[in-house]
């Protein structure tokens, strides 16, 4: 285990967590604040004025009826696919490595799940009716059609969601109760709740493993569905090169894919920022480099099937949007894309490369923007290009979209960033785990024991 | 020493106790609105009486709203229909004398609809007319009322039980009403 | 329980009464508004709200004079379709037809009448009333008969038929004045010369497409405008697939694809001005073929020995082979029928072609017979011959400025958009002292009248009509009001009645209205028609006439011993027609056509004619300039570039369309649009062709030869997006419009 | 009044010694605290078997039957025929009740947890914050003040650095829990 | 047709389990398209524009391709000067009876109901854009936005359908309020079934070549069961298995002659 690890003692991890929560420099406020401003000024004042005018405000039109929205859907839901997936696996197969990230990866599914979420409000055109897609006993004695691939969407990610807010929250525990200790105020009140009064004993430990193990399990068949069930919106439709059986595996591995990226983003992030050094070492971007290289690799197979089936089809449908993907209007993105996901990712072999974390910070943030790009492609060549060539179209997004997009971002920011302030960004009790055991250690003094001192309850 | 919950939540019941009361403040203006300004029973620009009509001097409603059995809409009397009987019935009588006023200067009465369906229902009243279904099940005793008040509820489930209960041909399918 | 201190009671008051607020207001906002129920007054007669009510009645949206009916609810027109029982639509309606509604509710009508103010043209007027307007007027006319100066008034209207124009013709003999004139753009006047000359025949005759077998149109847009498109459209139809085991073969020739030439079979771009040389060139083989037997075989052969298919076909540039095939199935396949017009017909020697096409129907026998010319009786009412050609108005121009005409009334008819700038009508308006339009909308004419008396639309006001072409025996229609005036305006005959009235005409115009003057026709036509046997009352003849929309006598002609000598072929000139400048510098050939929406520009200020993609290329809201690929490759232009299209008489610019059917020597734009006023849907859109004409005429008619005017095109290097609703133009294998060949029979 | 003694250890190892010793000596409810997951509690505590998974299991089988029943049922109870396919078609609800499968059994995993780990804690639990760091405290629970006393001077014996007496009620326990 | 309630569980989940669920269609609404008759004029469009309501859009939306044609003319250009030649294909809602569209929408606002009719309901459509997506035809459209018309254009407003808001999908019905009135009718003078040529949509009155055809494809009587069994007749897409209700009529090409 690298040195600064070492060095760690318990006592050390707790004052270092509890710290990133009650210790807030200005740095941290200006930044909520633009996240915020931007979330208003980019998504909400926009969504207002689409709300106001209808979908006339984005830049969608008659064969090409959805556009960017959509694209944001996918690709925030494929964010969301690393974290509690990843976390899973890695915890089923007792990968310690996990241990220091897992929290703020499972996090970042989380909130990319809920500005999913929104997108899907903001691409609908009658959002106020959206309750009709939810099954409740209402006076119209109607129902919504579970036939529709878009239920399929609604159940699997209202599953996903409460599945992975339990999992990031049971996995926290512990921790609340370790924060607990060490707060006072409002917040020593709400981790007391949060913490549900846990103490650590030798039973709690034993059901926590238990549940703990039996969610990961059930979890992990779940982020696979999801995907899949998201790919079928389009693979279930009858649009050349939509109608794909590859659809499910292209984007769940998409998916895992830029979910992996937005870990490395997240996780250079955290260590800078939040001063994390000591915990999220070059052993973790490693680790997720060589996975990022692995799932680029079978990404771009995929994507090459892809074409190939196409091709091989032969069909007049099939060859136009093959044509139109990769020499149309959109070619230029096509191949940002390919440079992007491909291509730059083959830099991953070198391990230098993979342990220097900039270059990395940067290669991750590639590979998102260019597998957004992708989810723009499918959406944006496929439609306009349809079986009827009269009725072909060009499809040009419209500057409300394009903000809403950036704005999407400022949201996710902006929910991640309270999210440190009241979870533990870094799990205390499973870092601990992996340092060496306490009694090894020379004994610190009560004063330095996480800093704060514990008062008892009244 | 030791730990449980209680006592963070005894600190948050007060906050807690307040969002409570003004949650059920909602419910309660809510239902204050329903239940005492329903909107049922508008006053109309002339206090026309069912009852004296339909009930004292025994008019057929159909003497009145013609369509009802040919058309999609009941239609209202025009001016000259209640002209025709006023001018000789009642005409002392100060609503009476409105009418008259309206007649005078031929304008038509602006009378507030009751039972008012969205605009992208199509209820035809011949259908149901004809069906022999009476017009009380959905007006009410219009005959009894001074004043015209909505009693159904005129929401579409309301619709449907009736459909459904007499097993009306496609009365199920959604273009029945909606087009 | 813990007493609650005083704070948090209070807090909890306060909470509590926000949250009611809030409820309250909630549940307000989400009640459905009152909406009211208003009757009528008085019900009108057998109005059942809820209950639509159909009236038939003509359409005049075009010469054609197709029967309609309305649907009306709460007494307002719906929707307006073909009238069934009305031969001549037989209850199918075109476009422009059935827009007829939106000129009733056109936002931009003139709903009251309006007195100049401003300068002229500078469209200051203020609102008057009829009397005030009418005594102006009236006052003026009456001054002017008194002192025998009747015939400076000059009465200029759109093509009006029936007791209408009967009226008119009335009032302005009592004026004493000759100048009155119907100006329609598109009157095919050369066609009439033609007939004139060749059958002697005053009505053109009736086109049977109906039983015809193999069809020949010169230039023809028989599906679009051409006299009578609904009726052909199912001649066409019926001609085709109306007769089990016969399928009609039909051949258009013409420079520029029309409508009717993307339905044709077989597409020929003859060089412009030449169709009526092909004509001979076919009848030459007609006749060398020994297709032709008549006794005059010899002298046919001799006066058509001067087009053999060599020469025709270098002139034409249609092959011999292709010449000699047509010839002999046109011959042979019976009943054929040729057909000219549209472009052929708008040449310098437009009626001479006309002339050529119809001894082709000489030639093959199409005379009289099913399935050929079909000779019309002549209709019930005739119609004067009153079209002004273009000498006639330019003639009106020079008498204008030269001060002989004081009053001008317009009725419908809208000259300074629909003449060439070299006419300069517009300036010789201003010379006119008083101009009285009677239009609905302010057009470019109207905006420049002194006194405009807005008149109802043709679904407010009587009427009546009397197809031209027939349809082979005598038919007629009253046009009945289907809605209550919306404005203050009025019925055109009720204004010229009113008019005669004030001005003291009434002995030859005693009627109070239109509707009294056409029971009074239509008396004397039921009269008539009672001679040979029915005795059924008028009351009852005219109830039943309005409700079935039409009246029709079974009534044919014999075809007239029509023989045409050989010699009519010295009388014409069918070779290559004069053209405006010289061809080096000015080297395409302007070919003006009227759009399908918008015809001659009447439909521009309708939404949906605006709204309805150009058939034959998808565009909307605009002008465009159509090129054959080669030649747009020539000039490096493609979709979008503007050109400017330069002749001698002026300059407009439009983006370009390539259109893959068009001579590469020929470029096509579309009349309709370019309007300066006539409303929101119509203004400051496009450009408009006819105002860069050259003014060459057909000598004898006088007639515009619109299709005569040389043009250069010069890339401005702007660009544009094309308004259309085509993605791609091509099929690209996928089977969609699946074609069968025909077992020839 | 104190009702449990508690032990805090620097070494787990000889925390886990010492309860093992305990236990021995025949004190009824013994509980290790740890900032961690400790290995090896069952071998001086006794093995722990916990009913977790089977409130997965059934919560599973109960959310499939849920599915299935949701879709099916709703779509019979306004009849509206797409695309020519049966009103109850397989594959599109087979799906609908995978996920209801795996909702229920994550809701009935977390519900299984909360009731076999005596979660939250409503009455006061015995508890040093120190245990949260890196302390390992063995907490006994008796009825009497001379039990009390014995477990504390075993604990000293036994090396602990401090003891605490806290105050805490003899907990209960599920059945067929060890 | 029995009630609910009287049927056993057994019956009811075999008419659950039956592929389109209708054992029999009470009406099979059928239109034909002679695309030798078709002369492309669009009167069919302007037709469909005045019987349903549909909006003026204005010149910026068609430029942004956002117009609304039920019912619109598709042309396809075959060869090249001077052999070009122009095809004509009318294209509308193919009431599909194996609908792409139908099974898509999330809330049931389309479906396919007893006439064999591809139904959308303006007030349940909450505008997800997947039955447009879905369908082949792109027949579909989209309300971008409100519309307006400038008054007295909305007196001519058609007050038997619906104006569609802001948000919502809308499509072709077969002028399904022509086919209720015809039904009306028919009960009204105590007729069971409805007579053929009784309803006709607003294009196929409108169509001036006679090229649309309407009825029941289940009377072996009517005109449009005729004409289906025309040699010429096949469907647009038909290897997509959509199982149109339109059926097109080939064109006739003739050789030179």
């Amino acid at each position: 285990m690298p040195a600064e690890v070492a060095s760690l003692r318990y006592a050390d991890v707790n004052r270092d967590v509890v710290r990133s929560l009650v210790e807030t420099g200005p740095k941290y406020y200006i930044t909520l604040a633009c996240a915020l401003g931007l979330t208003l000024v980019c998504f909400l004042f926009p969504w207002f004025y689409q709300l106001n005018l209808g979908i006339a405000a984005a830049g969608m039109n008659h064969p090409q009826v959805w556009g960017t929205y959509e694209a944001s859907f996918i690709f925030w839901i494929g964010l969301s696919h690393s974290g509690t997936l990843l976390s899973c696996v890695l915890h089923i197969t007792h990968s310690s490595w996990r241990k220091a990230m897992y929290r703020s990866a499972e996090a970042m599914t989380l909130f990319s799940l809920m500005v999913a979420v929104t997108m899907v409000m903001v691409h609908l055109g009658r959002p106020w009716f959206i309750h009709w897609a939810f099954p409740y006993p209402n006076q119209m004695e109607l129902w919504p059609n579970f036939r529709s691939p878009l239920l399929f969407d609604v159940t699997a990610i209202a599953t996903y969601l409460t599945g992975s807010s339990v999992f990031i929250y049971m996995g926290s525990i512990p921790d609340f109760a370790a924060v607990r200790d060490r707060t006072t105020g409002w917040r020593h009140h709400l981790y007391t709740l949060l913490s549900l009064g846990w103490r650590g004993t030798d039973t709690e430990w034993h059901r926590l493993g238990w549940a703990y193990t039996l969610l990961a399990v059930l979890i992990i068949p779940l982020a696979v569905s999801v995907h899949s069930i998201v790919s079928w919106d389009w693979a279930s439709s009858i649009v050349p090169a939509l109608h794909q059986t590859i659809f499910a595996p292209y984007f769940v591995v998409g998916a895992i894919y830029s979910g992996t990226a937005g870990i490395v983003t997240v996780m250079f992030l955290l260590r800078k920022y939040m001063s994390f050094e000591r915990y999220i070492t070059e052993l973790h971007f490693d680790n997720l480099g060589k996975l990022l290289l692995a799932l680029s690799l079978i990404w771009t197979y995929i994507n090459v099937l892809e074409l190939f089936t196409g091709w091989y089809s032969g069909a007049s449908t099939e060859l136009e949007a093959l044509k139109y993907k990769l020499f149309g209007y959109y070619a230029p993105l096509y191949w940002e894309m390919i440079l992007c996901c491909a291509i730059a990712p083959l830099l991953l072999i070198s391990k230098r490369f993979r342990t220097s974390f900039v270059p990395m910070l940067v290669l991750s943030i590639a590979i998102n923007i260019g597998m957004y790009t992708e989810r723009f492609l499918i959406v944006g060549t496929s439609l306009s290009r349809k079986y009827l060539p009269d009725a072909w179209g060009l499809y040009v997004p419209s500057l409300v979209e394009l903000s809403i997009l950036v704005g999407s971002v400022a949201l996710f920011s902006t929910l991640f960033l309270l999210f440190v302030k009241i979870f533990p960004s870094v799990s205390i009790y499973e870092v601990k785990e992996t340092l060496p055991e306490a009694a090894e250690l020379p004994k610190p003094a009560t004063a330095e024991r996480g800093g704060v001192q514990w008062q008892p309850v009244q | 020493m030791g730990v449980s919950i209680v006592p963070a939540l005894r600190a948050l019941k007060p906050a807690a106790l307040t969002v409570a009361t003004g949650l059920a403040g909602v419910l309660v203006g809510f239902w204050a609105n329903a239940a005492f300004f329903p909107g049922t029973s508008p006053r109309q620009p002339i206090e026309f009486s069912h009852k004296i009509h339909a009930t004292d001097n025994a008019i057929p409603c159909l003497y009145c709203h013609t369509q009802a059995r040919r058309s999609t809409v009941a239609g209202v009397p025009s001016v000259r229909k209640c002209v025709d009987c006023h001018n000789i019935v009642a005409k002392d009588r100060p609503q009476i004398r409105k009418v008259m006023s309206y007649w005078a200067n031929q304008q038509p009465i602006p009378w507030i609809k009751v039972h008012d369906l969205p605009d992208f229902v199509y209820f035809p009243h011949k259908r149901h007319v004809q069906a022999g279904v009476a017009c009380q099940t959905c007006h009410g005793k219009v005959e009894t009322m001074h004043r015209v008040k909505r009693v159904a509820p005129l929401k579409m489930g309301w619709c449907l039980d009736c459909h459904k209960a007499h097993a009306v041909e496609h009365g199920l399918d959604c273009w029945t009403c909606h087009k | 329980m813990a007493k609650l201190e005083r704070r948090d009671f209070l807090k909890l008051v306060g909470a509590g009464s926000v949250g009611v607020g809030a409820g309250f207001m909630l549940a307000q906002s989400i009640k459905h508004p009152l909406e009211h129920l208003i009757p009528y007054p008085i019900p009108p007669e057998e109005f059942s709200p809820g209950v639509a009510t159909w009236y038939n009645s003509v359409c005049s949206m075009c010469p054609a004079g197709c029967g309609i009916s309305v649907r009306t609810r709460e007494g307002r027109p719906k929707i307006i379709q073909g009238n069934p029982s009305h031969p001549v639509s037989q209850g199918r309606l075109c476009g422009l037809g059935q827009s007829g509604v939106h000129v009733l509710y056109n936002p931009d009508r003139l709903t009251t009448p309006l007195l100049r103010t401003g300068d002229r043209g500078a469209g200051a007027f203020v609102p008057t009333t009829w009397d005030e307007g009418l005594a102006k007027i009236a006052e003026r006319l009456r001054t002017l008969r008194e002192n025998d100066r009747g015939n400076r008034i000059c009465f200029l209207s759109e093509g009006v038929r029936g007791h209408l124009a009967m009226v008119f013709e009335r009032f302005m003999e009592q004026l004493g004045s000759q100048r009155l004139w119907h100006f329609d753009f598109a009157h095919p006047r050369t066609l009439y010369e033609a007939n004139q000359r060749l059958f002697g025949e005053q009505h053109l005759p009736y086109y049977d497409l109906k039983n015809a077998r193999y069809l020949l149109s010169f230039g023809a847009d028989f599906l679009g405008h051409w006299l009578s498109p609904v009726h052909h459209s199912l001649g066409l139809a019926h001609s085709r697939q109306g007769r089990p085991g016969v399928r009609g073969k039909f051949v258009q020739i013409e420079p520029r694809m029309s409508l009717s030439g993307a339905a044709a079979d077989e597409w020929i771009a003859a060089r412009p001005g030449t169709e009526g040389l092909l004509a001979l060139g076919l009848a030459h083989r007609i006749v060398s073929a020994g297709h032709y037997r008549g006794p005059d075989r010899d002298g046919w052969a001799d006066k058509l020995s001067r087009y053999p298919a060599e020469r025709v076909a270098r002139e034409t540039g249609v092959d011999a082979d292709t010449i000699a095939r047509l010839a002999d199935s046109f011959a042979q396949t019976q009943p054929s029928l040729a057909i000219g017009g549209g472009a052929a017909g708008n040449h310098t020697n437009g009626v001479d072609i006309l002339i050529a096409v119809n001894v082709l129907n000489y030639l093959a026998g199409n005379l009289g017979g099913a399935g050929g010319l079909v000779f019309n009786p002549p209709p019930a009412v005739d119609s004067p011959r009153r079209h002004a050609s273009y000498r006639t108005m330019l003639d009106l121009a020079a008498e204008a400025r030269a001060g002989q005409i004081e009053v001008l009334i317009v009725n419908k008819t809208n000259p300074v958009f629909a003449l060439p700038a070299a006419a300069e009508f517009k300036e010789a308006l201003a010379r006119i002292p008083l101009i009285v339009s009677l239009s609905s909308f302010m057009d470019e004419t109207t905006a420049l009248a002194d006194l405009v008396l807005p008149s109802h639309t043709y679904l407010e006001s009587w009427g009546d009509d009397f197809p031209e072409p027939g349809v082979g025996f005598p038919v007629g229609a009253i046009s009945q009001p289907v809605v209550s005036p919306l404005y203050d305006t009025r019925a055109t005959g009720d204004i010229i009645l009113g008019l005669s009235q004030r001005v003291g005409l009434g002995t030859a115009l005693p009627w109070a209205n239109m509707e009294e003057c056409l029971k009074q026709g239509w008396r004397e036509i039921h009269q008539r028609g009672s001679q040979n046997g029915d005795a059924e009352s008028f009351e009852t003849f005219w109830t039943s006439v309005l409700q079935a929309g039409v009246w029709g006598q079974d009534a044919h002609r014999a075809a007239p011993a029509v023989n045409i000598e050989p010699r009519v072929i010295d009388g014409i000139d069918v070779e290559a027609p004069r053209f405006s400048a010289a061809s080096e510098e000015y080297s395409f050939i302007l070919h003006p056509y009227l759009s399908t929406g918008l015809h001659d520009g009447r439909g521009a200020n309708l939404p949906w004619m605006q709204e309805l993609p150009d058939p034959l290329t998808s565009v909307v809201y605009g002008s465009w300039v159509e090129l054959n690929p080669v030649t747009a490759q020539q000039l490096g232009v493609s979709e979008g570039d503007v050109v400017d299209v330069q002749s001698a008489h002026g300059r407009i610019s439009a983006p370009v369309y390539i259109y893959p059917a068009i001579r590469p020597d020929v470029v096509a734009m579309p009349i309709g649009q370019g309007h300066d006023e006539y409303g929101r849907y119509a203004q400051r859109r496009g450009v408009n062709p006819i105002q860069i004409l050259a003014p060459e005429m057909e000598p004898s008619t006088g007639a515009l030869a619109w299709s005569a005017t040389r043009v250069k095109l010069v890339p401005t290097g702007r660009r544009v997006k094309l308004v259309k609703t085509d993605g791609a133009s091509r099929q690209l294998g996928r089977n969609i419009v699946r074609t069968i060949k025909a077992v020839s029979s | 009044m104190a009702t449990s003694a508690i032990g805090l250890f620097v070494d787990p190892h000889r925390a886990l010694a010492t309860a093992g010793r305990l236990k021995a000596a025949g004190f009824a409810t013994i509980e290790v605290i740890s900032p961690i997951p400790l290995e090896g509690a069952d071998e001086v505590l006794g093995k722990k078997t916990s009913v977790i998974k089977r409130f997965t299991f059934f919560g599973a089988i109960l959310g499939g039957v849920a599915g299935f029943t949701l879709a099916a049922g709703t779509a019979v109870l306004y009849l509206h025929p797409t695309g020519g396919r049966p009103i109850i078609p397989f594959p599109p609800f087979l799906i609908i009740t995978y996920e209801m499968t795996i909702l229920f059994g994550i809701l009935a995993t977390v519900i299984g947890f909360l009731i076999s780990a005596r979660l939250p804690a409503i009455r006061e639990r015995a508890y040093v914050p120190e245990a949260a760091i890196d302390r390992f405290a063995v907490a006994v629970s008796c009825d009497d003040e001379e039990c009390l006393d014995r477990a504390a001077s075993l604990l000293r014996a036994a090396g602990a650095e401090e003891v605490r007496m806290a105050a805490s009620r003899p907990t209960w326990r599920l059945p067929n829990e060890a | 047709m029995k009630r609910d309630d009287e049927r056993g569980m057994h019956e009811k989940w075999r008419e659950y389990r039956r592929p389109g669920y209708y054992e029999e269609l009470d009406y099979a609404w059928t239109m034909t398209i002679d695309l030798d008759r078709c002369t492309g004029c669009e009167a069919c469009v302007t037709a469909c524009k005045a019987e349903n309501n549909l909006p003026i859009v204005g010149e910026k939306a068609f430029a942004q391709g956002r117009e609304i044609q039920w019912m619109r003319i598709e042309r396809y250009w075959e060869g090249e000067y001077p052999n070009a030649r122009l095809r004509f294909i009318p294209m509308l809602c193919q009431h599909c009876e194996a609908a792409p569209c139908e099974t898509v929408c999330p809330v049931t606002a389309t479906y396919h109901n007893q006439d064999g009719l591809n139904a959308q309901i303006y007030n349940r459509c909450i505008g997800t854009r997947s039955c447009a997506v879905y369908c082949p035809y792109e027949v579909r459209y989209f309300n971008y936005n409100n519309h307006h018309w400038d008054p007295p254009l909305d007196q001519q407003l058609n007050p038997d359908v619906t104006v569609r808001e802001k948000g919502v999908m809308e499509k072709c019905t077969f002028c399904i309020q022509r086919i209720r009135q015809a039904k009306d009718l028919a009960k009204d003078d105590g007729r069971r079934r409805v007579r053929d040529g009784e309803v006709q949509p607003a294009c196929v009155q409108a169509c001036p070549a006679e090229a649309l055809v309407f009825g029941d494809r289940k009377d072996p009587a009517s005109r449009v069961s005729a004409s289906m069994n025309d040699p010429r007749a096949y469907r647009v897409l038909d290897e997509l298995n959509t199982r149109p209700s339109v059926i097109y009529l080939k064109k006739v090409t003739t050789d030179a002659g």
